[in-house]
């Protein structure tokens, strides 16, 4: 999970907003420019900036090739559908700019951070609240999930697509019973703790950096440029 | 400091806990024992206002616990709970954002509630964990994590439900020497647990439970002396105490007036 | 002729299993595939439907604080589920969408709201889908699925059909709407030379019926049985969080 | 019976067992101890082919297992593994219907399944619990549904994931009763533990793992006396060897060649 990298990674510290801004910027940039040269360093440049957050160049490269296979054979569907091959190569190129814009961001920025600029931008804290549950909550669930399916398979739950079904079915149900419990827990232990309805907790200080946001204005206005040569 | 008079509650139909009296004194060490179902967690859920008694009332100070959000709110404020389970007592994304909770809700000021989190990440050994998120914790750092999102309040009362049941031996030390050093600086504790030779060695008093119902309640020494309670409550003698009884008994060692508590004082006494 | 046709037509099938990467999380448009007026356009298409549902999830945790800890529960809880692999008949995994059964428990208004912040957190922690084609999945996924889901629940349950029937035609049918909303925005952003948009819209949905039927099949059995077993253990619960449904 | 051979795993990169290989013969009790990390949980998933070694063998009666379904699946009929956390095993509404779970994926007769399942609630003890929802019962009862469930599979060789944690005097002993009468009956026992007490008492084989690796094994006497390894694993002396070493060096009780086992035993040397 790039989850892991996100908490750890050398810019885990690098204001959030500005790592947001950053991805979203150029990847803006990439699915409306039609230049393929704009594609390309967009790729190559996040790259580096992920090579210089530390992000293993092993993993990195690995997730980057499993992406490489699907868009290649996204493209060639794609291809199939509507366009000519000059077109797939084209949205073959404009989708791998895209994505590496995309996992700048999941390596690099932790769910946490991403949901407290959220708060910032007055999405209303109900959603924000709810995030926060299913973030943390997942971890909960799944662990649950995958230590029950293990003690079902050692119990011959998973021989065969019958008791596979029957066990799948009982895993989910049990999950959905749990989740019922675990939210009266979760409310007894938080009441305990002085919750009347609001799920307030500390905000995490992060310093913006005046060279970061000139760095992402330059390289947001070379990309512009070359687009539209 | 709490006190319980006459407290009944069920659960639908079921009598959990029937006719509880009981003082907690300020600044002792309470280890609460009992068998499963004895009502050990039901009666520490009233010391907070979880629960409500069917019949009865919880004093706090003299003063008879309201059930109405003001008053409750100032009781949760001086009594703390643990629970058990810390995957139920945690919900935020990291170990700062967490213990911050209870501080917020506190309604103290930013710089405050900040000073609150890393004292009490410091108290409890886990400061370099503070930006972490909470899923990548093991079970130990988030018992210890839950244990701090709890003292940040700064209560008086701490109410630890199971606190080291399925803790590794470090871990387990560790929890209980933060309980040590909050004693130390005037917390009153409560905690059950299964562990009775834990009970003997760290406990100031002992109550035990039995159906729903306090079945004794005194000094360790007193608790496990008591053949009579301890096997009607499904209890047994601590080792330590076991043993020093035969080696008096055999005059193997002369009673001097100093029970030893824990198995390094027996060891010593054999040197 | 006909073996040309033949031929194209396997590559393009085995290529869309491989575009939508796991058979897994399906119905995804992956990152960077929609040109950006169309990203916009789908974002603009669902952000209506997700306020709708704010606003009644808002209404209903109101005066119920607990329930908006169960909410945030939910949403881990389908998170999870569709992360679970579905055991298939031919070998291949797939993966439940939760669409069906998150419908018909918390109703479309509540699940367009769980359903995106379930697309958002497959986006961020999993990498499957994106942030660009976020409102295309939001909408094909969050949106008319569980819309499709709930009205055929609802339909064939006011017709006194069987329940097994409603739940699994109401899951089954969720799934591959959501499919063909999805063929329908490739077939949007990508128009076929000869037969424009309609074209290729019938191409994709071609694709679809072959490899993502079966898929539904399943997740239609298994919504059954969870069902089944919900309604004879959970039976209070679903009714608590089912009336909260404005 | 059972024999691991130059067993390695990893999770994703972190080395979790490095080259194990042990025999496990039948009809033994077998302790598994040390520290957390040590590798005890990762072991014991090998044994029913839970886990794949990543380089290494595992053989049944000098077979090697190979992963593929029809043999996993006769693997699994002949070793159950019963796991720590009860909550995660037991997924059913009723006891009675989670303890069918195994007998029914065996494809046994209606009638067969419903014999296993009040066979192995009655060897547990707990028939009267046959309707009750899981999520009821105490965590005492939810370890004896979760033990009866695997039981019911009846297979030669019980896999016990630390089944003691977390339970009071009761059920411990009731459990280890439980297991007493299993081997009795000719089934095998692999119990990894804590409790270093009773791995003394209880075993007739005691395995110490240290980093990924078999550090010792042995019987109970040998190893608890081998300070040596007790020091570099983390491990210390059962407390009634230790009393009994002492008590042999103060001259209070002889050395007849029968060191005591059991506190009762201990207790007895001192009448």
């Amino acid at each position: 999970m790039p989850d892991r990298f996100a908490y750890s990674n050398a810019i885990r510290d690098v204001h959030p907003v500005e790592k947001l801004v950053f991805s979203f910027s150029c990847m803006a940039i990439s699915l409306i420019s039609g230049s393929t040269a704009v594609h390309l360093i967009v790729f190559m440049m996040m790259a580096v900036v992920l090579f210089m957050a530390r992000i293993p160049l092993r993993y990195y490269v690995g997730i980057m090739f499993k992406a490489f296979v699907f868009v290649f054979l996204g493209s060639v569907a794609v291809a199939y559908g509507a366009v000519d091959l000059k077109g797939a190569a084209f949205v073959f190129f404009r989708a791998f700019a895209a994505i590496s814009c995309f996992y700048f961001l999941i390596f690099t920025t932790p769910a946490a951070d991403i949901l407290s600029v959220l708060r910032k931008i007055r999405i209303p804290s109900i959603i924000i609240e709810l995030m926060g549950l299913t973030y943390r909550f997942i971890f909960v669930f799944m662990d649950i999930t995958q230590k029950t399916r293990t003690a079902q398979s050692s119990r011959l739950g998973y021989d065969g697509l019958k008791n596979s079904y029957r066990s799948m079915g009982i895993l989910i149900s049990s999950l959905f019973a749990r989740m019922l419990r675990q939210a009266d827990y979760l409310n007894t232990a938080l009441e305990s703790r002085g919750f009347t309805g609001e799920l307030n907790v500390m905000q995490r200080g992060f310093k913006s950096s005046a060279v970061n946001i000139a760095a992402i204005t330059v390289i947001d206005i070379f990309l512009i440029v070359i687009g539209s040569r | 400091m709490i006190e319980a008079k006459g407290v009944t509650f069920k659960y639908d139909s079921v009598t959990a806990l029937n006719d509880v009296s009981l003082r907690i004194e300020r600044g002792l060490k309470y280890a609460l024992l009992g068998a499963n179902g004895a009502g050990k967690t039901t009666f520490l859920l009233h010391l907070n206002g979880i629960l409500r008694p069917l019949s009865g009332k919880i004093l706090l100070d003299g003063v008879e616990i309201i059930y109405e959000r003001k008053a409750l709110s100032n009781l949760r404020r001086r009594v703390g709970v643990v629970f058990q389970d810390p995957e139920v007592q945690l919900f935020s994304a990291t170990v700062a954002e967490d213990v911050s909770f209870g501080p917020m809700n506190l309604g103290l000021s930013p710089e405050e509630v900040k000073k609150r989190v890393d004292d009490s990440l410091n108290a409890c050994g886990i400061y370099e964990l503070k930006e972490r998120p909470t899923h990548f914790l093991s079970h130990g750092q988030k018992k210890l994590a839950a244990i701090a999102g709890v003292i940040a309040m700064e209560p008086q009362v701490l109410v630890l439900d199971e606190p080291i049941a399925g803790l590794d031996h470090v871990h387990r030390e560790q929890v209980i020497d933060i309980f040590s050093r909050l004693n130390g600086s005037g917390v009153t504790l409560i905690m059950s647990t299964h562990d009775i030779d834990l009970a003997y060695e760290w406990a100031d008093r002992v109550i035990v439970m039995k159906d729903g119902a306090v079945a004794g309640i005194g000094t360790p020494i007193e608790i496990f002396s008591d053949e009579q309670l301890l096997k009607s409550s499904f209890l047994y003698k601590p080792i330590v105490l076991e043993i020093y009884e035969r080696l008096i008994r055999r005059g193997v060692l002369k009673e001097d007036g100093i029970v030893p508590r824990f198995r390094d004082e027996l060891l010593r006494c054999l040197e | 002729m006909k073996r040309m046709f033949n031929y194209k037509y396997f590559g393009a099938v085995a290529a869309l299993l491989i575009l939508i990467p796991h058979p897994a999380y399906a119905m995804h448009i992956m990152e960077g595939f929609l040109p950006f007026s169309w990203c916009a356009f789908w974002y603009v298409c669902s952000i209506p439907f997700l306020i709708y549902g704010v606003i009644m999830v808002k209404r209903a945790t109101r005066d119920n604080t607990k329930l908006k800890l169960l909410l945030g529960l939910c949403g881990a809880f389908v998170f999870v589920m569709s992360a679970m692999k579905i055991p298939s008949v031919m070998g291949s995994c797939s993966h439940p969408t939760g669409v069906g059964l998150g419908a018909i428990v918390f109703g479309p208004a509540v699940m367009s709201v769980l359903g995106g912040i379930v697309l958002l957190f497959q986006a961020l922690l999993l990498a499957h889908g994106g942030i660009s084609t976020f409102g295309a999945n939001v909408f094909s996924m969050a949106v008319v699925g569980p819309m499709v889901s709930y009205i055929i629940y609802l339909f064939l349950k006011r017709a006194k059909a069987p329940v097994w029937l409603s739940v699994f035609l109401a899951a089954a049918l969720g799934d591959l709407a959501t499919y063909v909303v999805t063929a329908f925005q490739l077939a949007l952003a990508f128009p076929s030379e000869s037969g424009g948009v309609a074209g290729s819209f019938i191409k994709f949905l071609a694709v679809f019926a072959v490899t993502q039927v079966p898929i539904a099949v399943a997740e239609g059995i298994l919504t059954v049985l969870v069902y089944n077993y919900l309604t004879a253990n959970s039976a209070e619960e679903l009714k608590t969080l089912a009336s909260r449904e404005a």
